[in-house]
């Protein structure tokens, strides 16, 4: 007798369906959302931020309070992260640009070149030998700029943090504004560290 | 414009992770290169030391992002010589399966990097988005989409869940398809072949003197493959054929990529018939407990002084989908492994850079790179 | 609307501005409401109109790439910002005109900023010389595509001039692919547009248009299109001739450098590029805004139908430019231009001598006789 | 091909720089040898034996000495050969393989930073995976490995 | 051995003429399908571990989404159900990237407080082992994977807050293995006991028992250990095999082996 796996229930009770391979209903083709209906989700996202700058106009406030909403509603949906891999969640941050996640659908365009990004997405595991680098590269990008920590080794080092040649943790390096947890991330965590962010930004008015 | 040198990497499109090709270039002419890695160093090989043998796999899985499998199949049958354990077979049907996923699952991900280095834009998606769904499956039986620590020394952790083999085989007639969609955006397309054909060119002897194995080996037209040649698993009770080509380009690579896809799906079909009709436990008998499968060994030192274990060392090696990998497990009698070395693939295959990068355009470089499929997280470990 | 139409509009808004600031301040009415300073004005403001058009047009442009180009790659492309992401370029133009601009450590001012400025500005002149409409006087200038083709080729002098002057050798490296590139594609296209100017014989844009009232020219001329189309790919430097910005090799190519303003500067005057590009193929080859004599009158009767057939038109050539886009990889330099000199030169060739044959026998059992107005 | 067979292909080209092949289960066997005799039984092993195929090299610390590791593959037997010799550990040097074979090159260098075992008359012994101007050899036993907060502590101390 | 080829046998230098027209035809034939649902999931709208969308998206070839997603098997965030946890320290042992930590939660019992783990998921990496390990199913992994915050300090997740995950019913990672056999067990070394109680008191199962042994009499000559007559008892039905009782010994007396 060895360790056959069994299955018994959890502590809590999972949901009816565990373990029943979904999909196998064959409504294929129909968008889960109405197809007018999925191209309006966000886009109610642009009101305030004109409604307040509309009302600044007309109380006659000074100048950044008029086109402050709108140049926040720019920056925090055209983020174009830059494009390089460092480790495993490279390959995430990659399927999160693939067909299935499709960054771009928030206006995450990644670009080779630090001057063309406002974000950097520390996806992997930094070494020492890459660290100074990526200080480089983090200060050849213009401002306003933002950092996200992606995955456990950006975060604090992950399972290599007690290794020689890693650097625990990119907070060491350059200032990061938004952690992503996993290891790797999946790719909707991704996007959501990515909102997250916009949610950032909207509240660091200028 | 006189001669120069520039550096491509570590953050530029063409590196695919984290390295850098230093290029000493006359206009538009390779005269001489460089690679220099390092970056991605996280001193794989020593926190092995410091970590129980089954703990060893959540590393392993970091090794190579793009084919974790592999590599903890690669350790688990060093770590099982050492050990002087035997998996059931069903495991290691299960193993076999999970490695020829991971085949394809990386050569997807090979080909949605090589087209994008050519400047083809959708096919880089549609890799991604066939890729995606092998993914899904692993997810299915391992809970987790790139780290899978999935096998266990003596085993494997569960069995596939109800259903899993038929959903495998629909997976398997929707990528038979799609081959056939990548041929032709890639050989189909007259500048393809024209960017591709001659390019990159490492002949079979320079290819063995440099330690260059995997596809690009075979694309050189000498059959190796450890699967044939040094059976391990149940390689040696499926039948498949190795693929290989002559031309010893970045075409006949890509060729070979291709078709050890479709065999590779024609291992999965042998094998998922297999394990419909073969139950069986998951784990070996008799392991200490400390390597058991339900838990994980206890951070009890004292106890393992009390009960020694037979040394041994390990050797394995299996074909990977960059090539060939080794390891190199030395077995002390203690919690943990006293030394382990992996051999990784990608290191030969880059080591002999400038014997098909030189007297190349630097237009050529990345899909001859492209090619040669780097991992930089299995080359600097 | 015809140009004639949106100058008297123009006009009257200048009248207007003039009028009121006269009765506001009367002394100096009569002056200002002379007719030279309101027809002044009047071009001011017709200029900023069009230009705004344009600009307009451009940003659509971008949006209606990204979404051909989501659907063509089994995706959405950008979509949650404004409808249908229709409001994600101006959040992306808004967001680069506040970020910061920098100017590398070495790199030579006045090359750095000039660059991409008259890069910009050439690419906008265009609009006013190409018509979109019947009565758009801009366009029936005698020699409106020697203009048109003229502003069109200063564009590798300043990407090379800003790829110098931003001392990083991979902008140099494709500033110098980007000029090798387009002065070999000058010439297939001046020829391609030699065999359109043989067969309608006229360098007015807006005659060559008239003169496709029976039959669009790509019919007799599918080659010069086929040439034309190649060679336009490589003055646009989209895949796969682009190779000055190719991604795999040369980071960002020529535009590595340039962040903030200035890149989007870039990025516009590139699709402004792609959008001149689009809308020469139409006029040329396709018939400009007519219709084939089948089409029912009503379909052209209505107001501002011209504008529309015409936009449709170039959209759906521009949407080709993405289809190859989507499917092809990008060739190599030396391949570029062997292909430049050596298939599309003979290839223009050929089609100026068919051109001139059709003209020589006038009529063409298919498509009809060539127009009287010829040769 | 067994280690019996290697044994007689050996012996009489290395004499008593041969200590012995060892059995070694899934390769032809371990042939241990005194590192004076590597560059024959190199250019044996590759020319006589037809391994031709360098896999890899490796160095392992044990603490009084270090052990260097050679595996070999040979198309012609479809088989691998590990070779192995003990060098001191205050003269930790043998002679590199990569004349032999190319592909020794960069294994030897990654040996020589992370075990500090040197190999003379290579073409370029520079650091591979470490930075220049790294001094430690991280895959000694005697390199031992800390938590980072341990070594915030540290450092804040000093 | 086998010749590599294209699928059909063909290519682009057979067929010169074609030129591009083949990789167009494709991309157009992708666009015409697409055109009616692309493969993306609108995120933050539709998610894969919802039944509800996934029951929208089929399976069939030519249609490629959600395919295989069975998200109850998912490695995400841990669920705590702090009632049942006996504070056996195994999901801290089996750690691999030792990110868990046994903190005190405010219990009824003053006098044993009790102990559950912290995770910290800056260092976690998923792998499942502290769930596997759990001896009474309460560590469980559930489907959340979102985990984003500005703080760092916020990835560091309490037992109060691990239970939360836990009330709010995600799926679970339904997958508990069965004890090995020949587990082995804890051992006594008679000889070296001195009946401290110190095992009994700190087994988080309350297996241990205290019996009284003989105590032996003196022989002349012969002093006899101080020590408290007694000795546990394991009742290895009950066991979770934690390891706790061999590391408060304070002699050492106490070791894994298997009885026959």
């Amino acid at each position: 007798m060895s360790a056959t796996p069994v299955s018994v229930p959890p502590a809590a009770k999972p949901a009816a369906d565990a373990f029943r391979l979904e999909g196998e209903l064959p409504m294929a083709g129909a968008p889960a959302v109405p197809m007018f209906e999925i191209e309006t989700l966000r886009a109610k996202e642009f009101l305030p931020a004109a409604r307040e700058a509309l009302s600044a106009l007309i109380k006659d406030q000074s100048e950044n309070r008029v086109i402050g909403p709108v140049f926040n509603w720019a920056r925090r949906n055209s983020l174009f992260p830059l494009h390089w891999g460092l480790a495993c969640c490279a390959i995430e941050f990659a399927a999160g640009f693939g067909a299935r996640w499709d960054a771009e659908r928030f206006g995450v365009v990644p670009r080779s070149s630090p001057r063309q990004c406002d974000l950097m997405i520390v996806n992997g595991t930094v070494t020492w030998k890459v660290a100074h680098k990526l200080i480089t590269l983090y200060e050849q990008m213009p401002e306003p700029k933002w950092v996200i920590a992606m995955g456990n080794c950006a975060t604090g080092g992950g399972p290599f943090r007690t290794a020689y040649s890693v650097v625990p943790g990119v907070d060491k390096l350059v200032p990061v504004d938004i952690y992503i947890a996993g290891c790797p991330p999946r790719p909707e965590a991704m996007l959501d560290g990515i909102l997250k962010l916009e949610e950032l930004i909207r509240e660091r008015k200028e | 414009m006189s001669e120069m040198w520039i550096n491509m990497g570590p953050q530029h499109p063409m590196t695919h992770g984290l390295w850098n090709l230093r290029v000493k270039i006359d206009g538009e002419m390779v005269l001489d290169v460089d690679p220099e890695m390092g970056y991605l160093h996280r001193g794989i090989e020593k926190i092995s030391e410091d970590r129980h043998y089954n703990e060893v796999i959540t590393l392993m899985d970091r090794c190579c992002y793009v084919a974790g499998f592999a590599w903890e199949h690669l350790y688990i049958l060093a770590a099982e010589q050492a050990l002087h354990i035997r998996p059931p077979e069903r495991a290691e049907y299960l193993r076999v399966m999970s490695d020829e996923f991971q085949r394809i699952g990386s050569h997807l991900m090979w080909y949605a990097a090589f087209v994008q280095d050519l400047g083809l834009m959708s096919p880089f998606l549609y890799g991604m988005r066939d890729r995606d769904l092998v993914l899904d499956l692993f997810q299915a039986y391992t809970g987790a989409r790139l780290t899978y620590e999935y096998m266990r020394v003596g085993g494997v952790r569960n069995d596939v869940p109800p259903g899993f083999t038929d959903r495998a085989r629909k997976v398997l007639d929707w990528l038979d398809d799609r081959y056939r969609e990548y041929d032709a955006l890639c050989m189909g397309s007259t500048i393809f072949r024209e960017r591709c054909d001659d390019l990159g060119i490492l002949k079979a002897n320079d290819c063995v003197a440099h330690g260059v194995t995997g596809p690009m080996l075979r694309a050189a037209g000498v059959r190796r493959d450890l699967r044939k040649d040094r059976p391990y698993a149940v390689y040696k009770q499926i039948d498949f054929d190795v693929a290989q080509a002559d031309a010893a380009d970045v075409t006949a690579r890509y060729l070979v990529r291709m078709e050890e896809m479709r065999q590779s799906n024609r291992i999965l079909r042998q094998v998922l018939d297999w394990l419909d009709h073969h139950p069986g436990p998951m784990m070996a008998d008799n392991l200490p407990r400390w390597l058991g499968a339900p838990y994980a060994p206890i951070g009890n030192e004292g106890y393992l002084l009390k009960r020694s274990y037979p040394k041994g060392t390990g050797f394995s090696a299996v074909e990977e989908p960059h090539g060939e990998a080794c390891a190199y497990v030395v077995n002390e009698g203690a919690l943990h492994p006293y030394r382990v070395k992996f051999r990784s693939p990608v290191f030969s295959n880059i080591s002999a850079a400038r014997q098909y990068l030189v007297g190349y355009h630097v237009a050529d470089i990345p899909p001859i790179m492209g090619s040669v499929d780097v991992c930089v997280g299995e080359v600097d470990r | 609307m015809s140009s004639a139409t949106l100058y008297s509009v123009s006009y009257a808004l200048a009248a207007l501005i003039l009028n009121v600031i006269g009765f506001i301040i009367p002394p100096i009415r009569a002056p200002i409401t002379n007719v030279d300073v309101v027809t002044v004005l009047a071009v001011l403001i017709f200029g900023a109109l069009l230009l705004a058009a344009s600009m307009l047009n451009t940003i659509l442009l971008i949006w209606w790439e990204r979404k051909l180009l989501g659907r063509f790659m089994d995706r959405r492309g950008a979509m949650h910002v404004g409808f249908a992401g229709l409001l994600q370029n101006f959040a992306d133009g808004f967001k680069l005109f506040r970020k910061n601009t920098f100017q590398p450590a070495e790199a030579d001012t006045l090359g750095f900023y000039s660059g991409p400025t008259a890069y910009m500005v050439t690419s906008m002149i265009l609009f006013g010389i190409l018509p979109i409409s019947s009565g758009w006087n801009s366009g029936s200038l005698p020699l409106s595509l020697l203009l048109a083709l003229a502003i069109f080729s200063f564009a590798p002098l300043f990407i090379f001039v800003s790829a110098w002057s931003s001392n990083n050798k991979y902008s140099l490296m494709g500033g110098m692919r980007s000029a090798a590139q387009m002065i070999a594609y000058e010439v297939p296209i001046l020829l391609a547009v030699v065999s359109v100017v043989i067969l309608s014989g006229s360098f007015s844009l807006t005659t060559i248009v008239y003169e496709q009232q029976n039959y669009w020219f790509w019919g007799p001329l599918v080659v010069a299109l086929i040439v034309f189309v190649a060679a336009m790919l490589a003055e646009m430097e989209r895949i796969p001739f682009d190779l000055p910005e190719a991604e795999a090799e040369l980071v960002e190519g020529w535009n590595t450098e340039y962040g903030g303003m200035l890149f989007a500067f870039f990025m516009l005057a590139d699709y402004l590029r792609a959008l001149v590009g689009s809308i020469l193929v139409v006029l040329l080859f396709l018939g400009g805004w007519t219709l084939p004599t089948w089409v029912p009158s009503a379909a052209t009767s209505f107001p501002l139908a011209g504008i529309l057939w015409f936009m449709l038109k170039t959209y759906l050539v521009f949407g080709l430019f993405v289809w190859v886009r989507a499917s092809l990889p990008r060739v190599r330099t030396d391949q570029l231009l062997r292909v430049g000199w050596n298939r599309m030169i003979p290839l223009a060739l050929l089609s100026v001598f068919l051109a001139a044959a059709l003209v020589t026998v006038r009529c063409v059992p298919v498509f009809g006789c060539v127009p009287s107005a010829g040769a | 091909m067994e280690a019996a067979d290697l044994e007689r292909a050996l012996r009489p080209v290395l004499g008593d720089r041969l200590l012995g092949v060892e059995p070694f289960e899934g390769t032809a066997g371990r042939v241990r040898f005194r590192r004076e005799g590597a560059v024959d039984l190199f250019r044996t092993a590759r020319d006589t034996l037809l391994f031709g195929h360098l896999t890899m090299v490796g160095g392992i610390d044990w603490v009084d000495h270090r052990e260097v590791v050679y595996v070999l593959w040979s198309d012609t037997a479809r088989q691998y050969a590990i070779l192995s010799a003990d060098v001191p550990a205050d003269d930790a040097h043998i002679e590199t393989a990569s004349a032999v074979w190319p592909s020794a090159n960069w294994h030897e260098r990654e040996a020589w930073e992370l075990v500090d075992i040197s190999f003379d008359h290579h073409p370029d012994l520079r650091h591979l995976l470490t930075p220049d101007g790294y001094v430690f050899h991280p895959l000694l036993r005697s390199f031992k490995l800390h938590e980072p907060e341990e070594l915030e502590v540290k450092s804040r101390h000093v | 051995m086998t010749e590599a080829k294209t699928s059909d046998g063909e290519n682009a230098a057979d067929n010169p003429i074609l030129y591009v027209a083949r990789p167009m035809a494709t991309a157009a034939r992708q666009f015409a399908k697409s055109l009616r649902r692309p493969s993306t999931i609108v995120y933050p709208y539709e998610r894969l571990e919802d039944p509800r969308f996934r029951d929208q998206v089929a399976v069939e070839p030519g249609r490629p989404i959600g395919v295989g997603q069975v998200w109850d098997n998912y490695r995400g965030v841990h669920a705590l159900n702090i009632a049942t946890c006996i504070s056996c320290n195994l999901c801290a042992f089996s750690c691999p990237d030792i990110c868990i930590e046994m903190v005190t939660v405010p219990g009824d019992d003053p006098k044993h407080p009790k102990k559950c783990p912290q995770i910290d998921y800056g260092k976690c990496s998923y792998c499942g082992f502290c769930s596997d390990a759990c001896p009474e199913g309460c560590l469980t992994m559930t489907t959340r994977y979102e985990l984003s915050t500005p703080h760092r300090a916020e990835m560091v997740y309490s037992p109060q807050k691990l239970n939360e995950v836990f009330r709010s019913k995600l799926p679970m990672n339904p997958i508990r293995l069965e004890l090995p056999e020949n587990e082995d067990r804890i051992l006594l070394d008679p000889p070296l006991c001195i009946g401290c109680n110190a095992c009994a008191r700190d087994c988080p199962t309350q297996c241990i028992t205290m019996l009284d042994v003989p105590r032996p009499d003196a022989k002349p000559g012969e002093k006899l250990p101080k020590r408290i007559w007694k000795e546990p008892v394991v009742n290895d039905s009950d066991c979770v095999r934690c390891g706790t009782c061999i590391s408060v010994c304070p002699k050492e007396c106490l070791f894994w082996g298997s009885r026959p």
